[in-house]
């Protein structure tokens, strides 16, 4: 079941970036207000970033532990990320509250803007790379068996003997560990994060992404984000304002976003990819005739 | 004390416009079993229907009877249209819940199409203050707490003294059973679309008159201590969503007389998280509610 | 995993799975043992002060009336449920408090009453997957990679051939489960559950919906499972069924076992005949 | 409200830097109109304060264009969307310098999204001209940040200015929590410290509640003899009506910013509480200038010749930030023909001879003034709507405050003056 409280480990990842390398609030004219005001270097902070994100990933899968219906747990997570971004708005000299945090330091501030885009993309693209493989350990092979097994049907998976809650919970760890890395290395791209960058909505729009590229396939999970972030979000800045109707572009690109998720899930639930298994071959055995022992093509 | 015999007041006016909502929400997934998070906007549809007809030189009051029905009406579509053949499709709650937040958020932006993003206002509807117990109160607030009296009244007789009613309590506790007695029950589900509807679309318009200033997303920002309200009574109790409205409303208003009122809508999450983890059935549910609950 | 020699005809081809199952010998009493179990949901005791116990390389019927609390029963000692009070003692051990996936790991392993195999997975990753252990689920498997459990995971999959070729599915292993006909997935799950070498099988009606065909010859599964070493804990209403292969037989009604016996024997008895006929 | 969406991907960096590859900034002038960056929400809940701030850069781009233009090229006023959001607003501004041509002049830059936009284009080497009231940028050393509007802990010391001018002793103070009106806060505490004024509640609330009563009825409770409240116009509304709920009708004199000088609040408020208290209880506090100088005149006429601008010509008549983009696109016109170059790299050190009064200058009051005289071979002074302008070393200027009052759905009068070096006395 994908997590609707995601956001929420990417903006703990972002705040936990942005603390740990702006330096103290007292900087800039004291104009903004926030905890801790480090200045670490860029990989400690990431790393700090990856492990907040993956506590709080654990935290949010502790409350998803409880045994209630699916839907009831959807709303659990979707009021915990409204709630989150709620408190951290309210709170003025915790997180910055509603304004949130400016001026968060960029690694690559020394560069010119175009240079500067260009390297981080490749320190993005990089990024990437190690969590495609990282990510590949855990979805392919017996562990990704195992996962998925547990994802189907996690009654059946306890009475094979997996435990279902430490397995849940190293998924959310890793999982906020991801959504960590991401919140920090786009608070130091942006520069600036605010409970405004992290409404429930943006998790619609990721889910989307999902839904559309195929929930089982990284590639498709990956295309889908290209598609309907760039495509779709910021396509719709190029696209001429209709000046008598304020909004209407936007709303547009709303629409779309909803329709295209009801779409895929009435149409094609399995995205534009689908999971693929791996198939196994059967050596050859002299002894055996595969179709003709007990049970075999009968319908029960 | 006198702060907060007052907030009580305010809570008390502002839980009556929840209850209302509340109940609607919560009588819709007693009987369909679907969390319809798009009833945030069916409510914002509501309030800018209301805002049509006042346009048209409608009493307020015809206005609000007349929007509700026409919520009704748009309520029973999204099931028939949407919904509906999701489910026979066999999609899990999960599922279903993603597609009511899209199909919330697409009508959302219909609104934005239609009207545009820009805040709207009945005009001052709230007539003379009125003051008793200590509370100070405007006569709209008053009309709306004694419409959603009514309305609740009217529920209760609906569901124990009609042969409809029993046929919705059948439906709400156990569908398959009281298919199999004869029910038929895709009709009982339509109607409790069209009630939840139009108890939406009705709160929606009072919300409107008592909040003087809204735009269009009006119904999601109340959805969250609607929902609270019916979780605190139970999902799938009409009567619990009533008293649950009335409590989220005067904690939420005490709360924010004594403490940063920045945290009034955290008290709404706060409710909603603590009694689904802790006491799923509500305060006022039963158990076998709960085992709908539970996976 | 060894070969499955063809030494016991008719019921050779199941001989594979059962040379999997470990030694139960171990403790030398009882393998499974409850003691005055009570279940109860709200006001109501499901199960009322159940004691009994099963022997290793046995197979122990549970029979009764609809809402006897068979069920709870088997659900209660698989771990799924708590026990309101009472004890389980398995192969010696109070296992009372652990939760399901310790029990299994033990070896006591439990099949649902209407088949729950993992629709996403195919057959054949769904007998893969039943091994909670396997080294490429540890922390160094996922560091150290493929060369640290390849050797394990080939022999996993040899033996899921091995099932999957027995129970005459071999042509179904790439199938994905969900797409499997009711009794293949039964099949499978019974496979899953074999694949982790329990000492102790709890079945939950595992012949409903089965034809008369299809019930004999999981019948002699399930025997020759027995003669291997294997104790089943079984929950049956097709009365036959386990006249033909229990050795000891409960009768549960109201929450309470009322009789214990051999099945020739509890057919006679007035006060079985009187639960069936009121339940 | 809704905010805008950022999706936190690599995708939206990769357009951001596959569009870049082409133009960095700050090469020699290209063939083309130069391009005038107006950075302001043009979509969201703030979407109404990207048509404002793009008027006064059509009124000065259209003048500038009938004299003539600049260096031989016309001038341009281009939207970039930053959605008043920080975070969204960043692929969109990068985007923008690094696709727009001859992007020599940004202008806009509010509060909201001022802190993620301004090191941007700084960066960029692009001039800019700010409207923001981050007091950060008080003391900044960005080279190529201009801002002749007073910053919000400013505007904060004039609201309690004016309320101990007209008397008022205790005063309640209630904002919503977002950047401009928090940024006010540190000035009103400040000057109501020196000058002796009671703060009796001192709050910020949640945007779009569906009640302030709780609130309201706490300000109540503690009698005050005016209110310092700055909110959007929903949250407004509402919390009016709460409060006159409480009070039969009756509500305190209330002072707020400039900003609320809107369409959208005068139309809730109005709706809410009645044109009576607009019109009579409310002061809007904000940065003054003279609507009797030829140089209004000259800004005054070009809005209203513009189709796109001719309907807030009366709104923008007494509000600062919308001045001083005017005046700061004339100055920055000016620098480029001092300079004879658009190259912000090259143009950006002459603007403080455009404006400084130095013996011997002509003073203009418009670009096509000050392009003859520099023509013929002059100095100059530039003095426009906001009056002389004197930058300090941080490239700020804070000119005189003022009071207005509502005379219409959009327009308003001005009522007091307070200059701006007695605002600056109680900040210290």
């Amino acid at each position: 079941m994908a997590n609707l409280a995601y956001i929420v480990v990417i903006a703990a990842g972002a705040y936990t970036y942005a603390v740990l390398t702006i330096g103290p609030d007292t900087g800039n004219g004291g104009f903004q207000h926030y905890i801790l005001g480090y200045q670490l270097p860029f990989f400690a902070a990431v790393i700090a970033a990856a492990a907040v994100g993956a506590g709080v990933g654990v935290l949010i899968g502790v409350t998803g532990l409880k045994r209630i219906r699916q839907d009831y747990q959807a709303m659990v997570m979707l009021v915990i990320s409204i709630m989150a971004a709620t408190v951290i708005g309210a709170a003025p000299s915790f997180l910055g509250g509603e304004p949130g945090i400016s001026l968060v330091p960029n690694p690559f501030s020394n560069l010119s803007a175009v240079t500067g885009a260009w390297a981080y993309v490749a320190m993005v693209a990089f990024a990437c790379l190690i969590g495609y493989l990282v990510l590949r350990k855990f979805t392919g092979g017996p562990m990704g068996r195992a996962l998925r097994a547990m994802r189907d049907d996690e009654h059946a998976a306890a009475a094979m003997g997996f435990s279902v809650v430490r397995m849940r919970l190293l998924t959310q760890a890793v999982g906020g560990a991801f959504g960590g890395v991401s919140g920090a290395l786009l608070v130091a791209f942006i520069g600036g994060w605010s409970p405004g960058a992290w409404a429930y909505v943006e998790t619609l729009a990721l889910l989307t992404a999902v839904i559309v590229g195929g929930m089982g396939n990284d590639f498709g999970v990956t295309l889908g984000t290209f598609v309907i972030a760039v495509l779709l979000l910021q396509g719709v800045q190029f696209l001429p304002q209709i000046r008598s109707h304020t909004g209407l572009t936007e709303a547009l690109g709303w629409m779309v976003l909803g329709l295209l998720t009801i779409g895929f899930l009435w149409f094609r639930p399995q995205g534009v990819f689908r999971e693929r298994r791996p198939k196994y071959r059967l050596r050859p055995d002299p002894t055996g005739d595969p179709s003709s022992g007990a049970l075999a093509g009968r319908r029960g | 004390m006198h702060l907060l015999v007052q907030s009580i007041g305010f809570g008390v006016a502002a839980g009556a416009v929840l209850s209302l909502g509340a109940v609607g929400f919560t009588l819709q997934f007693g009987i369909s079993n679907v969390l319809n998070i798009a009833y945030g906007a069916l409510m914002s549809i509501g309030a800018f229907l209301g805002l049509f007809m006042l346009g048209l030189g409608l009493n307020i009051w015809v206005a609000m009877v007349l929007g509700g029905l026409a919520v009704g009406a748009c309520s029973v579509l999204l099931n028939r249209g949407l919904i509906t053949p999701l489910v026979r499709k066999g999609m899990q709650p999960f599922g279903l819940v993603i597609v009511s937040v899209s199909a919330g958020i697409v009508l959302e932006y219909v609104i934005v199409a239609v009207a545009g993003p820009a805040t709207q206002s009945y005009g001052n509807l709230s007539g003379a203050t009125l003051n008793f117990l200590g509370w100070t109160l405007t006569t709209a607030q008053v009309v709306i707490f004694g419409i959603a009296v009514l309305l609740m009244v009217g529920l209760h007789l609906l569901l124990t003294r009609t042969q409809l009613g029993r046929a919705m309590r059948a439906t709400s506790s156990n569908r398959t059973l009281a298919r199999s007695c004869g029910i038929a029950t895709s009709r009982i589900s339509d109607i409790a679309w069209f009630m939840s509807g139009t108890f939406c679309g009705m709160a929606g318009i009072a919300l409107a008159i008592t909040i003087e200033s809204f735009d269009f997303t009006l119904g999601s920002i109340f959805l969250i201590p609607m929902i609270a309200a019916a979780v605190l009574g139970g999902v799938g109790q009409p009567y619990g969503a009533m008293i649950g409205g009335l409590v989220v409303g005067v904690v939420s208003s005490v709360s924010s007389a004594y403490w940063d009122p920045a945290y009034q809508s955290v008290v709404a999450f706060g409710i909603i998280i603590v009694m689904l983890l802790v006491r799923p059935r509500g305060l006022f549910g039963s158990s076998s509610a709960t085992r709908k609950l539970l996976a | 995993m060894s070969a499955a020699p063809e030494d016991a005809p008719g019921s050779g081809r199941i001989a594979a799975p059962i040379t999997a199952v470990e030694s139960t010998e171990s403790a030398g009493g009882p393998l499974l043992r409850l003691t005055d179990l009570v279940r109860q949901y709200g006001g109501v005791k499901a199960v009322d002060g159940v004691s009994f116990e099963i022997q290793p390389r046995t197979i122990t019927g549970i029979i009764g009336p609809n809402g006897a609390g068979k069920s709870t029963v088997l659900t209660v000692a698989s771990g799924f449920m708590p026990p309101t009070s009472g004890h389980i003692e398995f192969d010696g051990r109070d296992v009372t408090g652990l939760p399901m996936h310790r029990r299994a790991r033990l070896g006591m392993v439990r099949t649902f009453q209407i088949a729950r195999v993992f629709e996403g997975l195919t057959a054949i990753e769904n007998l893969m997957v039943a091994v909670p252990q396997q080294r490429s689920l540890t922390l160094k498997g996922l560091v150290v990679g493929r060369r640290y459990w390849r050797s394990e995971e080939e022999e996993i999959q040899e033996r899921a051939w091995q099932l999957m070729k027995t129970f005459g599915m071999a042509d179904k292993a790439n199938e994905k489960a969900g797409r499997l006909s009711g009794g293949q997935r039964r099949a499978v799950e019974i496979m899953r559950a074999l694949m982790m070498r329990p000492k102790l099988l709890l079945v939950d009606e595992p012949m409903a919906g089965l034809n008369p065909k299809l019930t004999r010859e999981l019948e002699e599964v399930l025997m020759t499972l027995r003669e291997q070493g294997l104790s089943v804990l079984i929950i049956e209403h097709e009365l036959d069924t386990v006249e033909r292969i229990c050795s000891e037989v409960l009768v549960m009604a109201w929450g309470k076992v009322i009789a214990r016996g051999q099945m020739a024997e509890l057919r006679t008895r007035r006060e079985v005949q009187d639960a069936y006929v009121v339940g | 409200m809704r905010k805008a969406l950022v999706i936190p991907v690599v995708g939206v960096m990769a357009v951001v830097a596959g569009c870049g590859s082409s133009t960095p900034s700050g090469n020699a002038i290209k063939p083309g109109p130069i391009n005038i960056g107006v950075v302001a929400p043009f979509s969201g809940p703030a979407a109404e304060f990207g048509t404002l701030i793009s008027a006064p850069c059509y009124a000065a781009t259209d003048l500038i264009n009938q004299a003539g233009g600049i260096l031989g090229h016309k001038i341009q006023c281009t939207p970039v969307d930053d959605t008043g959001d920080p975070a969204d607003a960043v692929p969109n501004v990068t985007r923008a310098i690094a696709t727009i041509s001859n992007f020599d002049l940004a202008v806009g830059l509010e509060t909201n999204t001022a802190a993620t936009t301004v090191p941007l284009v700084n960066k960029a080497q692009i001039n800019m001209v700010t409207t923001n009231g981050l007091t950060n940028y008080d003391t900044t050393t960005y080279k190529y940040f201009w801002r002749l509007t007073p910053a919000d802990d400013a505007n904060g010391a004039a609201m309690v200015q004016f309320a101990y001018n007209k008397g008022y002793k205790k005063i309640a103070v209630v904002f919503e929590n977002n950047s401009t009106d928090t940024g006010n806060t540190p000035g009103i505490e400040k000057a109501a410290a020196k000058l002796g004024v009671k703060l009796l509640t001192n709050t910020t609330i949640p945007a779009d509640a569906s009640s302030y009563s709780s609130v309201a009825s706490t300000v109540v409770s503690e009698h005050p003899q005016a209110i310092i409240f700055d909110a959007d116009p929903q949250s407004t509304a509402t919390f009016l009506s709460n409060y006159s709920q409480l009070t039969n009708g009756k509500l305190p004199p209330m002072i707020t910013a400039t900003d609320s000088l809107t369409p959208d609040w005068y139309q809730a408020v109005s709706k809410a509480v009645g044109t009576n208290f607009i019109f009579n209880q409310v002061d809007l506090v904000g940065s003054y200038f003279s609507t009797t100088t030829p140089a209004f005149y000259t800004y005054r006429s070009a809005l209203l010749a513009n189709p796109k601008t001719h309907a807030l010509a009366d709104t923008l008549a007494s509000v600062g930030p919308p001045a001083s983009i005017y005046d700061g696109i004339n100055v920055m016109a000016l620098a480029m023909l001092m300079a004879k170059s658009a190259d912000p790299t090259v143009y950006n050190s002459y603007v403080n001879q455009v404006v400084t009064p130095k013996s011997g200058a002509v003073v203009v009051d418009s670009y096509a003034a000050g392009k003859k005289a520099l023509a013929a071979g002059k100095k100059i002074q530039y003095v426009g709507v906001l009056g002389a302008v004197t930058f300090n070393k941080y490239h700020n200027f804070a000119g005189a405050f003022a009071a207005a009052r509502f005379t219409g759905s959009t327009t308003s009068r001005n009522a007091a003056i307070m200059p701006g070096s007695e605002i600056s006395k109680l900040l210290g």
